[in-house]
Parts: C-alpha cells; structure tokens; sequence
C-alpha cells in the first residue's frame, strides 16, 4: 500500500494487537481489583486511529494526548511492563506510581502525555510547538483530541492560538462519538468536527476511516508534511470505543446494537484480512506475532505484580524540583 | 411524616427531586446529569421523569454550564447547575466568583442570583493530582456567596433544598466518600435546614473538634476511640464554610479550653487557620493549649492507594492530635 | 428605507448624537478628574451598530453587552443623570456607584450590563436566552461580543451551548478591529469573524457594514426573526472606535491615518447626509435634536456633581440578598 | 556595581530585561506585552528590542496563555507569561494548578515546568469587583508551584530574577499601586534573592508586624506612627507565600510576644489565618496577647472612590490593631 511495505504493516498489525490485547488484560485486572481507582479508559476500538497516525510521523516528532493514553505511551515505546506497573501503582511504574492510568508520559521519547483534565492538554501542545518554532527545529507535533474536548474553551484557545503563532502541529481529532455518555450531536453544534479548522483559519484535513489504519496512515502523513512545512492542520478520524468510557457507563449497556456494527469494522480484523488477502502465506507470521503479544502482556503483568509500592519517601518526593 | 434511612447520596436525589417538583422554575444542567443519572447517580431517573426541558445534559463546557447557569437565574430561573468534580469548577472559577457571587453588588441589589452549583469534592480513590482537591477553603474566601459542605444524609438534603430555595448563589460541595453513607432523612418535603448553622454532631467537655464534610466522620471515629480511654470529645460540625457560623465553636470551647480541627483540605490556608486564627483572636483568655489542624498533607495527590492514604487525615491521626492538645 | 420613516430615522439620529455627546463629554470629564478610576471605555464610532441593532428589536427583548456599555445603557432608555451618576460613582448612579462604567443595568428594561471580564457574559447570554425558552415566551436575547472576546473560552463554550441548546439569540459581534491595541489578524486565526458560525452549526448572518445605521438595523431585523423561530444567530458589524481602548492607549497614538479614513465614515454624518438628502427641509429639526441632546447632557452632568457619594452602610449592603 | 534608585516598575522591566539578554530561552508573552508595552509597561520596549520571536503578543485567551507557556517550559523554554492581571487569571487556575504546579509530581520527575506567570495585582483604582482581587492565598493554598509577592524595588528584582532561573513554577503577582515606588536596586546582573526567604524591613522590640506586597508599606507607615508614641514596630516581610518562611516571624515573635498581620486581601482564609494558627501552633506559650489581622473587609470592591478605601487596609488600621494587641 501507498508507501508501506510488508514489515511497517506487520509492525502495524503487532502494534495493534499489543494495544488490544493491553487493554483486554487491563480490564480483567481492573475487574479482578489488581488495578485500583477510580479512573481507566481503554482504547479499544481504536487503534487504528493511534497506530495509523504515529506510524505517519518521525520518532522525533512530539506526541500528545488525554487520559485515554495506554495505546499511545506503548506506541511511543514505552515498556509495556512500566505502563502496567503504573497501572497497579507501582514504584516501577512510568510515573513512579504517582500518575497512573491517566498520566503516562516519557519525554525522552518524545511523549508527553496522558491528561486527565479535558482539553487541559491542548494549549500545552501548542506550547511545545511553539518550542519547536522557537528553536527552529524541524519537528511536529502530533496532539490528539476527543470529540467531547472540542467543546471545551481549551479547545478553541489553543487552537486560534496555534494557528496565529503559525506553529507546526497536527490536531487529531478521534472521534468515538461520544464524551462519557454524550452523542456529539447533543454535544457539538458542528458535529461535523473538522469544519471547525475554518473558525481558525486552519487547514482543513480530511475526515478519515478511522477504522482503516491505511486511511489514518495516509491522512496523517500528509499533514504531517504540510505542518513542518506551514503550520496547524485539523484532522479528524472516525472511530469508536469498544468498551465503556470508563468502567461504569450506563451508556454502554445501552448501545448493544451500535457495538454490533462497529465491531464489524474492527480495524484489527480489517488490517488482517487485508494482510492475508496481499501476502497469502503470512498465517503463521500473524500467529506468531499474536503469541510474542501474549507473552509481552503476562510478561508486563507479571513485572507489575512482582514491583514493589511506593514508599513514605515517594509520596514525598518530587513536588519540587 | 416519618423518617427513612437512606444514602446520603439518595438524600441529595430527593432533595433535588422534591424542590423540581415544589417549583418548575428548579432545574438541573450539567455534564451527564441526563441520560447517564448524574456521574454519581444523584439525578438518577430524572430524565426520564422530568424531560430534557429540566434535565439538560451539556457539552463539556465549565465555563458555560456555570456563566449559563448565572443567566438563567438572573433571569428567573432556579437553576441547579453540577459541575460534576470540583476539579472541574476551576474552569469555572471566574464564572462563580466573578459573576455569581459579585453580580448582586456590582449592580447594587438590582440583580439576584439563585443559583445553586453542585460539585462532588474529596480525595481517596485513587484519581490523582488533578482529580482529587478538596478546595473549599478557596472558594469561601470570597464573598457574595455562600459554601455548603454536609458531613451525612439528614445535613445533606435540608442545606440542599435550603440552597435551591435561597436567593443567593451556593456552591454545593458534596463529598464523594460520603455518597453511600447512610443516615436516616425525614421524608417532609418542606424540611431545610437553616444556611450557615453549625451544628454539634456530639457533645463532650474535654475537647472541642472542629470538622466539616468527611472530617466529621473521622471526628466522630476518633471521639469513640478516646471515649474508650475516657476523653470526651465534642464535635461542631461547620456545615457552610460561608456563611461560617462559629457560635457553637466558641460556645464549646469556652467549655474544653481546647481544640483541634479536621478537614480533607490540604494543609495551609485552610479552615483550620482561619478557625484557629478566630478562636485565638476573640477566646485567647480561654486557651489551654495550642490548637491542633488535622488535614492532609501538603502534596498532589498520588495515583498509588498505599501512599495516597498516607496522605489524608484519618482518625488516628485526629486521636494523635487530641492527645497533644490535652497534653 | 426599509421599513423605517422619519420618525424612526429621526429617533436613531437623536439616539447617536446622544451617544457621541455623553461619550466626549465623559472623556472631558475624566480628564477634568470628575470621573476616576482604571477604566472608561467609550463608544463613540460604533453608534450605528448599537442604533441599529436596538432600533431592530423589540422592547421587550433581552440585551447584554460588554464593559463599553455607556451607548447601550442609554438605548435601552436608562436615564442619562443616572447613567452619568454612575460614572461619578454616586449614590444616584444606576449601580448606586458601585459597578462604575462597565458594570451599567436595569433588569427592568431588559438590560443585563455591562461586564467587564472580556467574554464573562456570554454564557449569561445563552442563559437568559435559556430562561426565554424554557418560559416558552417569544423574546429573543441580543448580545454584542467584541472581536477580540472571540478568541475566549467563554465565547466558544457559550456559542457552542447556545446552539445545543436551540435558545432565541443573536450574537452581534462589533469588529472594530482591535481589542486593546492588538488588531484583529494578530489575534484570530479567522479574521472573518462570522465565519465562526460554521464551527457550531450556527445560522451564518451577514457581515454588515458598522457605520450604516440602516444596514445594521436591516441585518439585526432579520436575524432577530430568524432567531425567534429557529435558535442562534451570528453577525458581524464591522465598525471602528473612534477613541483609545481606554483613557490610556498607546496605540490609539500610532493610528492616526487609520483614524481619519474611519471618520470620513463617521456613521452620524452619514445619517445626517441621508436625513438632508431625503429631507430638504429637515436642517431645524436636527439642529433643534443637537442642542435638545447637548441640555440632556449637560443636565446628566448636573444632575451626577449634585449627587450625593455613597456611605458606609453603602459599602456594606447587597452583598448578600 | 552602583545602586539605581528606579520604581519598582523599572526594577521588574530590568530583571526581565536582563535575563532575556542572559538566555535566549526566556521570553515574554501575553496580551498586550509588545506593541502595547504591557498594560503596566513593564515590558516597554521590548518589542522593539527582541522582536516577535521573544515578545508573543497573544490573543485574549488565559487558559492557553497559561497553558501554552506550561508546553513552552516542558519542553525547554523559559517563558515569563503575563496574565495582565491576576482577575484573570482566575481563567487560567486549571492550567495554573492542574498543569503547572501539579505536573512535576504527577509525573514523578519526569517533566519539569520552568515558567513564570506574572499577574498585577490589588485594589484600590476603583477597578471595581471583578477587576480587584488580591487573591494570592487561594493560590498559594497548593503545593508544586510558587507565590512571589514583592513589596519594593529591589526585592521585586532579585525575586523575578530568581522566579525566572528556578526549575519550578512560579506565580509572580505585582502589586499595581506598587508599580511607580521607587527603591535602589542593584544593577549587578547576577542580583538574585532567595526563593522563599522573608526579610525584616524594620527592626523593633515591642511588636511585630507580619506583611508582603503592599502590606509592607502600611506596616512600615504605621510604624512611623507609633514609634511617635515609642514603639517600636518589627516588620516581616514575607516575600514569598509559597515557600512560606516563618523563620524570622517567630523568631520576632519570641522577642515581642505579639502580632499584627497586615495584607490586602479579604479577611477570612487569608495570608494572615494562616500565620496566626502556626504562630499559636508553635509559639503559643509566648503569646502575650491575641494575634490580630489587618486585612480588607469582607466586601467586593465598590466602584466609588470614597467607599472603595474604607474597603481597603490602612496605617491607621494598622496602628488600631498594633494598640489592640499591646493593652
Ligand atoms: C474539564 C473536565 N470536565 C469534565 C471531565 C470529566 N470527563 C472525563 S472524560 C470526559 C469525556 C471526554 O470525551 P472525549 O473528549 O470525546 O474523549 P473520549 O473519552 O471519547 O476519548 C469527561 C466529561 C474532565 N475530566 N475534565
Ligand atoms: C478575561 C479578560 N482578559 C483580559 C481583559 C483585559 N481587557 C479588557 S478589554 C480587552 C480587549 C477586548 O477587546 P474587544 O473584545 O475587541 O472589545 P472592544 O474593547 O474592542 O470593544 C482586554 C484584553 C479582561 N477584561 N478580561
Ligand atoms: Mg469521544
Ligand atoms: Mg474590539
């Protein structure tokens, strides 16, 4: 396809079902009580939208999202083991236990998090953009957005604020359809999210598949290129969440039918079937990347369980600097 | 009518219930507070039973809920806006503080107010930094307003249906580890509780503790573990940071002499300066002792349950804090 | 014209010439230190936008506005003494002396201020328009934005709940080009500003031109009918402050040229010109509203200076109702 | 290097100035910072001198200027981004809060926040409600960031300087009827004061008189007066409210026995409780009297000039209090 070869799709496929197969074990654990809180957002379902668009752009370039951020921080390669531990609350975990489901973060690989407060991560996106222009780098930034956030007065801040700095940074819209329980025609004016680059005189990317990590791939490639070139671009992707917002979501239990047919889409299902349909003898490799994914996660599990908590001292540390 | 013995949470979902269907003015909006029953389930079935004419699921929008809010009231509506966490009314800070509580004396009377602002408040479950303040004491500094913070059930409704009914804004804390606290509520559907009483939630000479929310709880804790070694604690309970009622405080320790303060609230410009500051300021004759804050410690909050415990006041903490008063 | 005869035209002229007068004679008397503090912010330029928009709808509608609220406090009939009472910070003022310039209201006449946090009463907007709707009563609310509050939070939010929400509104955005000494393509992404409507789904009005009366009024006539059968509506008045942001302003000082291409649009002399060319003989009758409007205004100022200050017992009541 | 005697103005225009010249990663953005000047030009000039990459006028958007400037500081700038005033800043406390202070800790080290946000503060310009809180103790409630309140020249200065060099978050609040008060100050461009270090303004053995910021001057006024009638007055400065050092506070108050706490923000959860329940807390047997707080009355701040001051603290109030504690 349009650029990749056979190994980038495979990485695609691997990276996919490593997300799955995370979040699946996230919520059995969740469930089980070996993950505590209040708070734990799965990014099943969507995928494609983070696999798609990170294999789009340079390793250097800066990433960014919300709390729904476990598939992004194992995209940016954090170790799936640390991202468990930090679920668990672990000492070993990526933010030390302190953070956890929410804040996952790593900026020596560029990766700066997993915000909890809706929008509140969006202006901090324009800034490390604004670095970017300020040091006459040539990287990007690549900032996701929920749909439900679009409505927030964060968005519209940092948004005009990108494009009048003329900063280099991809908005990224997943659109899942929902905040928490809210349709985004209850929600949004302009459901049609994208439109909203004009109130910014912003360059109006596509809307794209976001069940076709092709599609994402494509779409975010392209803006990528046009904002190191000339600045912000909106994008946004069409997805949806296989699970719950979070672990209790009255909604979900409502919306057994909509699932039925978004599962029909299951983007790891269509990057399969597209794989098989190009490299007829890739079975066994497909089998084989599933099997080391299982291993990856118990691996991960196992680390998690076996870290030690946090201390007395811990609790204490690193309020300042 | 009789008493019934119910959740603090469903105290609150009455009280709501009962004012929506004393007045059509009353109306809730807020994020999820429709379809999904409220984001702890306090207007549970409210949709369905009220419609979306008054039950108004919203965008993602502090800001607006809370300035729209403002609008609907000054123009006649009693609108009971959540803020679903109290996180989330920082986005709203303004709104509320500069044009809820300012907006009746900037226009000199010609503009009221009655809007009611509810917010689940408190720490202890594992939500982090930016999802777990308990910062009542922030928002009682300002006047114009009043601040409810109810420690049970009974408390609950009557301050809630108190604040619907008043004329003036209230921001409405409710502490989430209070939700499914039971307690036992009377169904009359014109009880309220009087805005800004505190109230003494027990009685004892040896010791005045102060609390408010969640500190009543662990004051009450305590109280039964220093009973046991024959101190009796006298506990006031705030109820409203603002107004903030300090007769009963002062009453009680004239009597103990002594006083320690509990709150979920972070340690420093908190309640229990400005108590301890008050009671030294006008009963300094009467002091035995220094008086004693118990809050949490001064850190954002940890995701790790184990060291996020260690962080909040508890009532061994609150006993410690006895001991040295009545050393 | 449209829809409007000589009494009505009449009426605007007084109206404007009323505005003009008030304002320079507030500038003269902060100057003199009759009116102290921060903030004074005039109107004068901008006439034809609050004429025009006011003359359009009903009494009975609702009308907020901004901190540069003077012209529209005297629209919506509030008594100039009272008005200039205010200014002086009096007992008599229309806010007892407390709110001062920016903070002007009378509830009774469906005026709701007068806010002086930049885009703090939008969402007060959306609000009373709420109230209209859930009353079922057939008023709409009128709010003027200036340019620079739409790039705030507030605007976003409380255009975006406006639409959800379906509530009778019309949103007057007066571009004058500035908001302090920044100029409107510094601070937003769209410079167009109307095009914002796109991004909420909100019926698009037009972008008039702000220094013809008449064009404001047939722009701010249809919207009002279109947002008592349908919900929001955005305008834009393109019009220019003919005075600093405030009494200090040092980019008023650089804009010298710019300034006298804007006044030879001076909205009243446009009025005038019409009004003679439409009526020969009508000279007596605009000079007899001149002076008519200078012994109002002198009888404000009259009335302010003999006013009494407000007292202790001043200071301490309506805080709580 | 020689002293400049230059208004406190100046000295602020002169720390940033200088350390923009230092380290090409600071700058300044905000509403009207650069072709405006900056509403209280400090930043006058700059414009001209650094050019638009260094001096970002920005739209009137508070959330993102503070959030903007966070990201900038994460990712390894040094931005001092002025919130004009601290009004409205109340737009930008989630930002401030939830992603500047919070943030170090959140992530466990991971991140650091090396920002300013500067923000003029304090009434009495007839800026009426919204326009004149001094709400520092609200924000100097949480940990993870700090609170500079400078009350002259040369602490101004060395304070900014050092906010700007610190790897920390620091909220800078100016007070606006400081602006144009002279003081000498060093022009040694390596000048720097101490984070979170209070100093004595005025040595004096009969009481002592806790203040910051504007506090400072009426403290220092009213001890003017008293020493007319032979007290002598000690005067803390705070400096900082985060860090709070109360080093010199009680080590004054072991030497006076008795205090008055002077500042300009309301009267209840303010700078003023704070101390008085740590000085009852830790001194309490060397209290000879209540400690007593000169603050703003409970009031939002009228428009009328004359109304407005009697809102406001004075030396004369300060004097009040000072004869109060020593009866
Ligand atoms: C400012 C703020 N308001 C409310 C919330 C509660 N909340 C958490 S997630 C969420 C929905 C966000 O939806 P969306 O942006 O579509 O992201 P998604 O969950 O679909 O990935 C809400 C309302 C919050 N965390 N922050
Ligand atoms: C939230 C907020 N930020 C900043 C300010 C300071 N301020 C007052 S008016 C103004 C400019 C507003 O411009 P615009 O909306 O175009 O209105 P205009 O003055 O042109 O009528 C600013 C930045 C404020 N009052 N409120
Ligand atoms: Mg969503
Ligand atoms: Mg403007």
């Amino acid at each position: 396809m349009e650029g990749l070869d056979k190994d980038q799709m495979l990485k695609m496929y691997h990276e996919m079902v490593l997300i799955r197969r995370f979040e699946e074990t996230c919520k059995e654990l969740y469930h089980q009580g070996k993950i505590g809180g209040a708070y734990l957002h799965l990014y099943s379902g969507q995928e494609a939208t983070g696999v798609g668009a990170l294999t789009a752009i340079r390793e250097t370039d800066h990433v960014i999202t919300a709390y729904r951020d476990h598939g992004i921080a194992l995209l940016r390669g954090l170790d799936p083991g640390a991202v468990m531990a930090e679920m668990f609350g672990k000492r070993t975990g990526v933010s030390g236990g302190k953070g956890g489901s929410m804040h996952l973060a790593d900026p020596t690989k560029r990766f700066w998090g997993g915000y909890g407060i809706v929008g509140g991560h969006l202006p901090i996106a324009t800034g490390i953009a604004l670095k970017v222009k300020y040091m006459h780098e040539d990287d990007i930034v690549l900032s996701f957005i929920g749909d439900g956030a679009t409505n927030n007065g964060y968005f519209h801040e940092a948004l005009n604020l990108s494009e009048v700095l003329e900063v280099p940074i991809v908005w990224l819209i997943e659109n899942n359809l929902y905040g928490m329980g809210t349709r985004i025609e209850l929600a949004s004016g302009q459901p049609e999210l994208v439109k909203r680059a004009i109130a910014y005189g912003m360059k109006e990317g596509p809307r794209v598949d976001g069940m076709d990590v092709m599609a994402v791939y494509n779409a975010v490639q392209e803006a990528a290129e046009y904002a190191r070139k000339h600045g912000p671009v909106l994008l946004e992707s069409l997805t949806y969440r296989f699970d719950g917002h979070g672990m209790s979501d009255k909604m979900y239990d409502k919306r057994t039918d909509e699932l039925k047919e978004w599962h029909a889409h299951d983007p790891i299902t269509r990057l399969r079937d597209l794989l098989c349909k190009q490299y007829p003898d890739i079975g066994p490799t497909l089998e084989a990347t599933e099997q080391a994914v299982e291993k990856t996660v118990t691996d991960a599990v196992t680390f998690a369980d076996e870290s030690a908590i946090p201390t007395y001292d811990d609790l204490l540390s690193n309020i300042y600097v | 009518m009789a008493d019934k013995k119910i959740s603090m949470r469903e105290a609150l979902r009455a009280a709501l219930h009962e004012e929506m269907v004393r007045d059509d003015r009353v109306f809730v909006m807020g994020e999820e507070v429709g379809r999904w029953d409220g984001t702890h389930k306090v207007t549970r079935g409210f949709f369905e039973e009220f419609g979306e004419r008054r039950v108004i699921d919203t965008p993602i929008s502090e800001m607006a809920i809370a300035g729209s809010a403002v609008g609907a009231a000054m123009a006649g509506l009693r609108p009971v806006a959540e803020l679903m966490t109290i996180n989330f009314a920082f986005l709203a800070l303004d709104a509320i503080v500069n044009h809820a509580a300012m907006q009746h004396y900037m226009f000199n009377g010609k503009m009221t107010v009655p809007v009611v602002f509810r917010a689940a408040s408190g720490w202890g479950n594992q939500a982090t930094a930016s999802h777990s303040h308990t910062p009542e004491p922030i928002f009682a500094h300002f006047p114009g307003f009043y601040v409810a913070c109810p420690s049970n059930a009974y408390d609950a409704k009557g301050m809630l249906k108190a604040a619907i009914r008043d004329e003036n804004p209230v921001l409405f804390t409710e502490s989430i580890a209070l939700y499914p606290k039971p307690g036992s509520v009377p169904d009359d559907p014109d009880f309220l509780l009087p805005i800004g009483k505190s109230d003494y939630k027990r009685r004892g000479n040896d010791v005045t503790i102060v609390a408010y929310a969640r500190g009543v709880d662990w004051a009450l804790e305590a109280a039964g573990m220093l009973e046991k070694e024959g101190i009796q604690a006298e506990i006031v309970d705030l109820r409203w940071l603002r107004p903030l009622d300090l007769d009963l405080v002062f009453e009680s320790f004239k009597k103990t002499n002594r006083c320690v303060i509990v709150e979920e609230s972070l340690p420093h410009f908190n309640v229990g300066s400005e108590i301890a500051a008050q009671i030294q300021e006008h009963l300094f004759d009467y002091m035995d002792a220094p008086i004693k804050r118990v809050s949490a410690l001064d850190v954002p909050l940890p995701f790790a349950k184990e060291i996020e415990l260690m962080a909040l006041p508890d009532a061994h903490k609150v006993v410690a804090a006895v001991k040295e008063v009545l050393k």
